[in-house]
C-alpha cells in the first residue's frame, strides 16, 4: 500500500530535531506499550508483517500526528479487534465482557529473558537456488499492491547491483495477507543516489535497500 | 542536495496537535486498562511484561553496541568473525534477540560512511543498540536519510569531508545493519573497556563518529 | 517538493465519499476565504505559484487535517505575513499595528466582474520552437525538487507519447521561487497506466498529464 | 485494479479531528476578523469581495457547462470550434475567466471515458462549473482516481462496460479539461435548453454519465 509510511524521499517533514535529553521511555505508559506489543506477540494470533501492515493502515491523519508508541497500541488494538480478542465496549470501559480466546503462548516471567534472547529469526531454508547473484544488475519492479510491501515506492524501477545475497527469507507481502511464508531469496541492493533520486543528489553516494527475489528482474 | 534551512518556511505556521504531551496522563489512564484486559483475559503475565521493560531499560542497550565495536577495532581475528556471521560474532559476546536475529556490520573508511535508516518503520537493531531514539521514528529522519544524507547529518552537527561518500541503508527487511565507525587516532594499546567509551549510540547508527580522545576525556 | 499534496498514486486515503447534499459553501467562513483569497490576487503581491507552494508546504499535519477553505486562508496569512503585510499579532487580536503596504491593485465592485471574467491566462509568446512533437515518445525527468513543481512523482522516470502542444507556458517552477515567468512549451502527454503503476493497473487505461519541456526528455 | 472495499480497513480505527465541524463558528470569527484587517489596510474593498461569493454562488456554476455540453451535441460546427480552440468557443457562450483561462474538451465515446482529476491540489474548470465539490478536494478522489479510475468510479455508483477504457485528465497545469459525456439516446430533436438538462456537473467531470431520458423524468 502506497501511504504515509513509506516516507523514503518525502521533502516536506521539515528538519531532524533530536530531543536534548533522549529518556528511553516518555512516561509509564511507553513502557506497559513496549511490553504490551512484544508480549502479545507470543500469542500467536499474528506476524510480524501482519503487525506492521496494521499500524501502516491506521487512518493517515493518526499515523501522521500521533508518537510512535501511540500507533503501536493502535495497532495492538485493531488486530485484536478484528481477532475478536477484545470489544471495543472494553476498550472503552474498561470492564471485561467476555472471556479470552485461546492463544499459542502465555510466556511467563521466568521464561522471558530466554524468549527475547532466542528472538524470531525470519531466514528459511531454501528449495531453490537464488535467482540473482553478486554483482549483476537488476530492476525494481514497478508494483503497487494493495496490501503489504516492503519495496519502497522510491526504488520502483530504478536499477541497481546486487551486492549481497542474504538468505532465504519470509516474504512479507504474503506473510502480511496469513498466505504464508513463502520463503524468497533476500538481497542487498546498491542503489546509485543519482539512480533513485535524481541529479539534484549527490554523485557517488549509494543507498542500499534489501529486497527479495519477486521484486527483482534482470537489468 | 538542497539546504535544508529552506524548509523552515512550513514551520511558521501554527498548528495544536503534533504528539501533544498533555495527552499523556490520559495515555497512562488508557494504557493502564487496557494491560487489565490483556492479564484479565489470560493473554499476557505482567510479571513477564515487567521483565520486558526491564530488560529495554537497564540491559539492552548502545553499551552492547558498543562493546561490539570495541572489540571490532581491537581484534582482527574478531572483526573478521563480524565480516563472515555477524549475528554470530555479536552472540558471542552474549548479545541476540529481537530486532538482531539477522545482523551485519558496516564498516566506515574516509571513503565511505554509513548511514542506517528505516523508511518504511522503525527497524532497529534493538539486541545491540536497545530502543531507538525518538529522530530515528520521526518522519523527517525516515524521509530525508536516503535522499539527501548530507543535509541530514548537518543537522547532527556532522560535516563530513565532500570527498567522502554516504551510503544509506535502509532497514527494508528484518537485516540490521550495525556501523563500525572509524577508530579515532591515537588509542593504540586502549583496552576494550576505554575504546567502547568512545562509541556512541550516534556513531552506530552512522548520524555520529566515535568520540576523538578529547572529547571523551572532557 | 514531494509533499502530502502530491497525492496521485496514494492508496491510504479510502474511498471517495461525495457529500449527499453538497452546499457550495459550507458556513459564510468558506465564502470570505473564498473571497479573499481571490480578490488578494489582484494585490500583485505574489503570482499563481508561489500562492501553490505556500499551501502544498503548510504543516504536513494540517494539511492532511484541515478541509481545502482552510488551507486557502492558512496560505493567504503565510504569504502575507512573509512580505509583511500582516502581522501575527495582528491575525491574533484583531487589531491594525501598522497601515498597510502598497498594492499593485484594489479592485472595486463595480470592476470585479470584468475582473473575474477576465481571468489571468498563462500562455506567452514563444521565442524557441518546441522541443518535442505530437506523436513523439518522451521521459519525465525524475527530479525531486525542495520548491514547487507540477511534475508529480508517480510520472517521474516514466515513458509517454506527446498528444498535443499547448502553447507556450508560465514555468511554474521557477514562478514560484520569484525567478520570472520563463515560459516553457507545455505537452499534453499521454501515460500507459501500467507503465505509470505497473501491472496492477487496467491494462489500456491512459493517464494525461501536462508537463512544461524543461520536465522532459527523448526516449 | 483492487476491490476498494479492501481499504476499509483503515476506517475502523476511531479518531478524532478530521474536517471537525464544530470549529465553524470559530472559522467565522476568525475570517471575520482576518477580513477586517485586510479592508483596514486597504488591501480590498469588502463590497467586491461580496461580488466573488455572490458570482459563484449565483452565476458561475454546471449549468455553464451544461449549455457547452447541449450544444456541442446539437451544433456540429460548434463542436467542432470546441475541438479547435474550446476557450474561444465557450467564451461564445459568455463564458471565460479564473481557471477557465485555457480550456480543453474531452469527448467520452463508447470506447474511452474520461475523467478529470488535480491530484496536486484542486484545479477545476470554475467558468464551466463553478467551485469544485468537497470530494474533488479530497485525499481519497486525488490519490486514486489516477491509479484505479474504475475502482473510484464505483463509489460514484458508475459501473462502465470492461471494454470502454478509461483515460484520466491530471490538471497538473493550467488547461482546464471539460468532459463531454455522451448524448442520451433518443433524445433526437430535443431543445439546447431540454439537452441541457440532462447534463450533470459529474458527468462533465467524468464521475457520471450523462441522465438517460428516464432520469431526466423522474
Amino acid at each position: 500500500m502506497n501511504g504515509l509510511h513509506d516516507m523514503g524521499g518525502m521533502q516536506c517533514y521539515g528538519p531532524v530535531e533530536p530531543e536534548t535529553d533522549e529518556p528511553i521511555f516518555h512516561g509509564d505508559w511507553e513502557k506497559r506499550a513496549l511490553a504490551m506489543t512484544v508480549g502479545m506477540g507470543f500469542a500467536g494470533k499474528w506476524n510480524l508483517d501482519i503487525s506492521r501492515f496494521a499500524r501502516e493502515s491506521l487512518p493517515p491523519d493518526f499515523y501522521l500526528t500521533k508518537s510512535y508508541y501511540q500507533i503501536w497500541l493502535a495497532g495492538l488494538e485493531k488486530l485484536m479487534l478484528e481477532r475478536g480478542m477484545l470489544t471495543e465496549n472494553e476498550i472503552a470501559t474498561g470492564k471485561l465482557e467476555k472471556p479470552g480466546v485461546d492463544v499459542k503462548r502465555v510466556v511467563s516471567a521466568d521464561e522471558m529473558p530466554d524468549a527475547l534472547l532466542a528472538g524470531a529469526p525470519v531466514d528459511r531454508d531454501a528449495i531453490l537456488e537464488p535467482g540473482f547473484a553478486i554483482g549483476e544488475r537488476v530492476r525494481a519492479l514497478n508494483i503497487n499492491p494493495q496490501g503489504h510491501t516492503r519495496l519502497p515506492r522510491y526504488v520502483r524501477g530504478k536499477i541497481g547491483v546486487i551486492k549481497s545475497v542474504q538468505g532465504c527469507h519470509v516474504f512479507p507481502d504474503s506473510n502480511a495477507r496469513g498466505e504464508g511464508e513463502n520463503p524468497e531469496w533476500l538481497y542487498s541492493i546498491a542503489f546509485d543516489a543519482q539512480e533513485v533520486f535524481g541529479p539534484d543528489a549527490e554523485e557517488g553516494n549509494v543507498v542500499m535497500a534489501d529486497c527479495w527475489g519477486a521484486y527483482l528482474e534482470h537489468a | 542536495m538542497g539546504d535544508s534551512k529552506k524548509q523552515d518556511h512550513h514551520r511558521g505556521h501554527d498548528h495544536d496537535h503534533t504528539h501533544d504531551h498533555s495527552h499523556w496522563s490520559d495515555m497512562d489512564l488508557k494504557v493502564k486498562t487496557l494491560e487489565s484486559l490483556l492479564v484479565d483475559k489470560g493473554y499476557v503475565d505482567p510479571a513477564a511484561l515487567d521483565v520486558i521493560v526491564e530488560t529495554y531499560e537497564t540491559k539492552v542497550g548502545p553499551r552492547n553496541g558498543a562493546a561490539v565495536v570495541a572489540k571490532a577495532w581491537s581484534d582482527a581475528a574478531y572483526l573478521e568473525r563480524l565480516r563472515e556471521n555477524a549475528t554470530d560474532a555479536i552472540a558471542e559476546l552474549g548479545f541476540s534477540g529481537r530486532q538482531g536475529e539477522h545482523m551485519q556490520i558496516v564498516e566506515n573508511t574516509p571513503d565511505v560512511h554509513n548511514m542506517v535508516v528505516c523508511t518504511l518503520c522503525s527497524c532497529y537493531p534493538w539486541s545491540v543498540l536497545g530502543l531507538p531514539p525518538v529522530w530515528y521514528k520521526s518522519a523527517p529522519y525516515r524521509s530525508r536519510a536516503v535522499s539527501e544524507p548530507r543535509a541530514v547529518l548537518s543537522e547532527f552537527g556532522l560535516e563530513l569531508p565532500k570527498e567522502t561518500k554516504i551510503t544509506v541503508w535502509d532497514s527494508t527487511a528484518e537485516m540490521r545493519y550495525l556501523v563500525i565507525p572509524q577508530r579515532p587516532s591515537n588509542t593504540e594499546g586502549w583496552s576494550e573497556e576505554k575504546l567502547a567509551e568512545l562509541v556512541t549510540r550516534d556513531s552506530m547508527i552512522g548520524t555520529g563518529l566515535a568520540l576523538t580522545r578529547v572529547e571523551a576525556s572532557s
